[in-house]
């Protein structure tokens, strides 16, 4: 059944140089007890999709176009009350910043507390003792359930709000970068603990990160982004394995691995387009070396595989490209038309 | 025990600014030319007596001298006697300094907590003409002269609609056996209201204006959108989570403005004429009674000081992550 | 260093700075012509054609603001008094930022026993207080605006030090700094090329901050008697109006000079905060 | 020996140690003054034309280390050799030529650059500082030869810049070309790349890295990565609360780790392939808080492989196999 279905989403900023669409027409849903991970670059419009989603826009940013159902219903049309108690309900979130994101001058306790509160009807200790549980759960010792925010090493904030996310048993959890911040040996325990969580854990989960390797570790579905577009979606395995767009095939090379020998780390050229101005054809067209004229003048069509899509013009030959993205001078500045 | 040694520790940074405050002004009051003692003495005693005067008031010695008999005596909590009252000058004091005390701690309650209260309503409904406005009036209150206001405002009250009285601290002529009759009066509340007020007014503003800035840099913070996450409602962000957060700058200047206060009284108590020790300082100074004059800047110091360490702890206890030190 | 052109840059996307700083500019130059504008001597006791003096006359063509009770003339008094108020708001507004922009500067910077010693020292100044203090000074040593400026600048430096301060001390952290001093740089070349220019905008906070409570200062301690005996003021125009006790009866010797007291402190406020806006950015998108 | 230092290598720090006095708030409202050890007891030798790589969490000294060696901080204890003479008594003189040999590129491509100078101005100002070149028209142009040896083509159109007019990758590039205009023989690269984005990583990673081949440069490469550590050192030294836990070339480190705490962080690094999954076996719970580092190996409460000794006795460092050394009660010294 799918829980989530986004439907031509786009989104819109007002800024003092002008509107900024920061995503643009994009399709996505997601099943009961589907983790999905969203990968893309700073800037590529990943955290503005999932702001949408559980309706937390910054004021100048609107949804210009496009349906969110839920459940089968569409969450755009939903008053802002009945939308807030769907939050952290139905749809909880760990936030970009989990350092940040605790009111420093409250008991951690009392955070948690209060989250329960505003949608149970229940009383302080008994959601006390739910709290202790969810510590319990993340691998927290209750003991620390009463100290205050800045008492805690950053393991532990991500912990804390991971066990708040968790609370109410939502039906989807959104996750914003929660390892980001965190020193690589946490960020594993972190992940590690998600992936054991996830074992137990009926609803699902939407992971945004721009690491490939986090999406590798926990995710089941992947959705590449770019310039404020879905290039790529599918299975986890056989994205990385076979990954179809070249902006995937870039960015998996960029990733530096440990395992087997040491392979050539290599970049993509350029920057990300701005979105200020309006793009004509495939956003990815200036960093890519295999950009034909096509590229310029149309925006690539869908094509459907499998358990998934992409948007590329060469389609047919990306067999071939996948061969050439591997070597290191294909991603030359030099190869790359202007 | 460690917040007794720190209170300790800052008693003995006032006493010290206390004792370069006494040094400064004792040597201020009495290097500067001219005979302050003609300034009191009715130029038409004859030399003797004059000489018996600054006998008695223990002018005739050297300078260094007076000094460390002063320090001597203000140790022993004999601050002087006032050349105008001819009595000591704690004993004038006293009584001024309850008036002063009565007046800027009520006006500052109001003035915090209109300061507060509005200035997160402000920013709540930021980019609104209700903000506009709001801010504006903050800040042309802030920036009219007090005294301005306060002739202002007794002359829409005081004498066009004659409901409040003209200035004062009681009604001439009534008499009270303690202190408590004579604070706890209808008469005596309703002397109170104008200068009051205008004091809440101008001290307001500065709150305010600290509270709206700090409400909307607080807003912008993940906790707060995390709040929201939670489905929590908007008035209860705003009380619980913006509102409890955004607050520890506007203690941080509760202490300056404090002494703001405490210095303004001067001029409040000037235009309201009310007992307290800001007018006693001006006709302290204008007489050149310097034992009355040190001995009220003196306890204004004090004053000052003690708001600063109340400030500092309350902001302690306020943020858990601050430590004093 | 910083010249008029460079601050007009700075305020001209800022409504409210602009705004400031056209009202301050138009009190300038009201001073500077102040007698040519005037049309009557503002000491001068004016007579009616019996030989009667003009005591209290409400507003007229001869006299746009009335007279006072001495009969001098109210609108001259108000131009003329404009004089004092710029003069004593911009020296000590340069005095005390100079000043504090240094201490804050050198303390946050060299740190150790001197910053310790500085700030002690602002501590202990910070426990005077401000309006009791200028109000003593000013009478011991005379009335006058030098002794006015003199209280202004003894007592304010504390603000903007303490602030620059902390400041400096946040930024000597940032590798930007480092990076200086890694190509070796000297500390003067640290601290003048690349750690001040990022404190101008606080510098500018204060210099417009500390000529509004200047003024302030100044108009209070006219207000109370000590102000300069022999120039015009508005605080002393409203000392008079007070102690005449002809205040009840004549508004236009009340009103105006509080309004114009009011604005050019209020001009100095919203310079600062627009300066404010540009030190922090965190201010500015809102 | 006549001489201090051994003449293959630029720079040498014996035995340094940094400690900080910092305030910590233990649930109280008033603080309490510790001790912090940053860097405890480090050797350290760096070649020409050879990169270390410096591996640890956050806080485990990687940074302090760097600015003991450059002479940004004083050390506490130890000395830092370079040609012969101790840099910690350097005099102003004899500082500001040592500034000309050893340069640094910072984690934050948007702090790093003072906001208020142009890129031109930034380039520049070292050679004024240094008084290289006639004029500033001969200093402009060595600017720009800089600019577009570290890939800023056209330098025309990016001297007249801000920074803020600049991506992150560019900055980047303008801080490397910063760090060698002074043309140094040392230079530390502190988290070179990971305020930037993936995509771009690779191309600052393999521009250092031609730069210290071709300059003949002796280099120290910070990361807590050692995926990223792996394409651009020589040598990897481990570091874990202030010590260096194990040191070796980086490929046989990677192959063949000995300390508990290496194989730990190798464990930990995730793979961007879903067939290998992260499972932790090797260590416990997080680093504690560096002011209370625990007593004899400050590893052992999180060591899987703890044992009595190690709870009390500090390990002592051993060579296990040639240039590969560890600081391990596990493993004893090959040659004894």
């Amino acid at each position: 059944m799918k829980l989530l279905e986004l439907n031509n989403v786009s989104i819109d900023y007002k800024t003092i140089e002008g509107n900024i669409r920061a995503v643009d027409k994009i399709c996505l849903s997601i099943e009961d007890g589907e983790i999905l991970g969203l990968v893309g670059e700073s800037g590529c419009g990943k955290t503005t999709l999932i702001k949408s989603i559980i309706g937390l826009l910054p004021q100048n940013g609107t949804v210009a176009e496009g349906e969110i159902f839920f459940e089968n219903e569409n969450l755009l049309k939903l008053t802002k009350d009945e939308m807030r108690k769907k939050r952290w309900k139905d749809i909880s979130m760990i936030t970009q910043s989990a350092m940040n994101s605790l009111n420093p001058v409250y008991k951690i306790s009392w955070q948690i507390v209060e989250a329960i509160q505003a949608h149970k009807e229940i009383s302080k200790e008994d959601a006390y003792k739910r709290a202790e549980e969810l510590f319990e759960l993340v691998g927290l010792e209750k003991g620390r359930l009463n100290d205050y925010p800045h008492q805690y090493s950053g393991g532990m904030k991500q912990r804390a709000i991971i066990a708040m996310a968790l609370a109410l048993n939502p039906k989807i959890i959104i996750a914003d970068e929660p390892t980001t911040a965190l020193d690589v040996i946490v960020q594993s325990q972190i992940l590690e603990r998600i992936n054991k969580l996830l074992e137990n854990y009926q609803g699902s989960m939407i992971l945004v990160t721009h690491d490939m390797s986090v999406i590798a570790q926990t995710c089941t579905k992947v959705a590449v982004m770019y310039g404020g577009k879905i290039v790529e979606y599918g299975e986890v395995n056989q994205v990385f394995k076979e990954p179809n767009h070249p902006y995937t095939m870039g960015l998996k090379n960029a990733f530096p691995s440990l395992v087997g020998e040491k392979n050539d780390l290599i970049s993509i050229p350029g920057i990300p387009p701005n979105l200020l101005n309006e793009i004509k054809g495939c956003r990815f067209k200036d960093r890519c070396p295999f950009s034909i004229e096509k590229c310029s003048q149309e925006n690539p069509k869908k094509t459907n595989i499998e358990e998934g899509f992409f948007y590329c013009h060469r389609e047919e030959e990306r067999e071939k490209l996948r061969v050439l993205a591997s070597k290191q001078e294909t991603w030359l500045q030099e190869n790359i038309k202007e | 025990m460690r917040l007794l040694k720190y209170i300790t520790k800052r008693i003995l940074v006032m006493l010290l600014t206390l004792f370069v405050l006494v040094t400064i002004l004792f040597f201020l009051f009495r290097v500067v030319p001219g005979d302050p003692v003609s300034m009191f003495i009715d130029s038409g005693l004859d030399r003797e007596s004059q000489e018996l005067l600054l006998k008695h008031y223990g002018l005739d010695k050297p300078i260094g001298q007076q000094y460390i008999i002063y320090i001597k005596n203000l140790l022993k909590g004999d601050f002087g006697n006032s050349f105008q009252y001819g009595k000591s000058a704690l004993e004038v004091i006293a009584e001024r300094f309850c008036n002063t005390m009565i007046l800027m701690v009520t006006s500052l309650i109001i003035a915090f907590f209109i300061g507060i209260t509005a200035g997160a309503a402000l920013a709540w409904k930021r980019n609104t003409k209700f903000d506009m406005i709001g801010t504006i009036i903050a800040l042309i209150v802030r920036c009219a002269p007090i005294f301005w206001t306060g002739m202002i405002l007794l002359s829409i009250f005081a004498f066009k609609l004659k409901i409040l009285p003209l200035g004062g601290m009681n009604t001439p002529g009534m008499r009270f056996d303690n202190l408590l009759e004579k604070y706890l009066n209808f008469d005596f509340l309703k002397h109170l209201i104008l200068p009051a007020v205008t004091a809440a007014l101008y001290s307001a503003a500065t709150p305010l204006l600290v509270m709206r800035t700090s409400m909307l840099e607080v807003i912008k913070e993940d906790y707060i959108e995390l709040a929201r996450a939670k489905g929590l409602k908007e008035k209860r962000i705003m009380r619980k989570h913006a509102m409890r957060t955004a607050l520890l700058p506007v203690v941080t200047i509760f202490a300056v403005q404090a002494g703001f206060a405490i210095g303004g009284s001067v001029l409040i108590e000037t235009v309201f004429r009310w007992p307290g020790m800001g007018r006693e300082i001006v006709l302290a100074v204008s007489f050149r009674d310097y034992p009355l004059a040190q001995t009220a800047f003196l306890l204004i110091g004090v004053m000052t000081a003690l708001f600063n360490l109340i400030a500092d702890i309350l902001y302690a206890y306020l943020d858990p992550r601050v430590a004093l030190d | 260093m910083i010249t008029l052109n460079k601050i007009l840059r700075m305020l001209r996307n800022n409504k409210v700075g602009m705004i400031g700083l056209l009202i301050f500019l138009s009190f300038v130059i009201i001073a500077v012509f102040a007698d040519r504008i005037a049309p009557y001597d503002p000491m001068k006791i004016q007579y009616d054609s019996d030989g009667g003096v003009k005591r209290l006359q409400p507003p007229s063509k001869e006299h746009y603001l009335g007279t006072t009770w001495m009969g001098r003339d109210v609108f001259s008094q108000m131009i003329v008094g404009s004089r004092i108020a710029v003069l004593v708001g911009v020296i000590s507004a340069v005095c005390v930022v100079f000043i504090g922009t240094n201490i804050g500067l050198i303390a946050g910077y060299f740190g150790g026993t001197l910053d310790n010693v500085m700030m002690r020292l602002v501590d202990i100044v910070y426990g005077i207080p401000f309006l009791p203090f200028a109000l003593i000074l000013v009478a011991i040593l005379g009335p006058g605006i030098k002794n006015i400026i003199l209280a202004i600048v003894l007592i304010t430096w504390r603000n903007s030090s303490r602030v620059i301060r902390s400041q400096v001390l946040s930024l000597k952290n940032r590798t930007f700094i480092e990076a200086a001093k890694l190509s070796g740089a000297s500390h003067w070349r640290i601290i003048y090329k690349h750690i001040a220019p990022n404190v101008m905008p606080l510098s500018l906070v204060y210099v417009s901050t500390t000529m509004a409570s200047a003024i302030m200062t100044e108009s209070s301690l006219s207000f109370l008697g000590f102000g300069d005996p022999l120039q015009v003021s508005w605080g002393k125009i409203l000392y008079a109006c007070y102690s005449s006790q002809a205040m009840f009866k004549a508004w236009w010797w009340m009103i105006p000079p509080g309004i114009a007291i009011t604005l050019l402190v209020l001009s100095g406020y919203l310079m600062g905060r627009a300066f404010e806006e540009i030190a922090n950015p965190k201010l500015r998108e809102r | 020996m006549s001489s201090l230092q051994d003449s293959r290598y630029i720079l040498e720090a014996n035995n340094i140690r940094k400690d900080f006095n910092v305030k910590v708030k233990n649930n109280k409202i008033v603080a309490e003054e510790k001790i912090l050890k940053a860097v405890d007891n480090i050797n350290l030798k760096i070649k020409p034309g050879e990169t270390l790589g410096l591996v640890g969490e956050s806080g485990c000294g990687k940074t302090t280390t760097a600015k003991l060696l450059l002479g940004l901080y004083k050390p506490t204890e130890g000395k830092i050799i370079c040609e012969g003479t101790d840099i910690t008594a350097f005099k102003r003189k004899q500082l500001k030529a040592f500034r000309k040999k050893a340069q640094m590129i910072f984690q934050d491509p948007y702090e790093s650059l003072n906001p208020r100078f142009k890129i031109k101005d930034v380039l520049i100002e070292p050679l004024i500082i240094h008084k290289i070149g006639s004029n500033y028209k001969e200093q402009l142009k060595i600017a720009e030869d800089i600019l577009e040896e570290v890939g800023l083509k056209p330098a025309q159109t990016y001297l007249e810049r801000y920074p803020h007019e600049m991506s992150g990758g560019q900055r980047q590039r303008v801080a490397i070309a910063r760090a060698l205009i002074l043309n140094p023989s040392l230079l530390i690269a502190d988290e070179p790349v990971s305020m930037l984005d993936v995509s771009i990583r690779a191309g600052i990673l393999s521009l250092l890295r031609k730069m210290i081949k071709e300059r003949n440069l002796a280099a120290i490469c910070i990361s807590h990565d050692l995926s990223l550590i792996r394409y651009i050192s020589d040598y990897t030294a481990v570091m874990y609360l202030g010590k260096i836990v194990e040191i070796a070339p980086t490929e046989q480190l990677i192959k063949k780790r000995f300390h508990p705490y290496t194989e730990a962080l190798l464990e930990a690094v995730p793979n961007p392939d879903p067939d290998f999954k992260i499972s932790l076996q090797n260590i416990k719970g997080e680093a504690p808080n560096p002011v209370d580092k625990p007593n004899g190996c400050s590893f052992h409460p999180r060591c899987v492989k703890c044992m009595e000794i190690c709870k009390k006795e500090q390990p002592q460092q051993v060579e296990i196999e040639k240039g590969h050394f560890v600081l391990c009660h596990l493993h004893k010294n090959k040659n004894s």
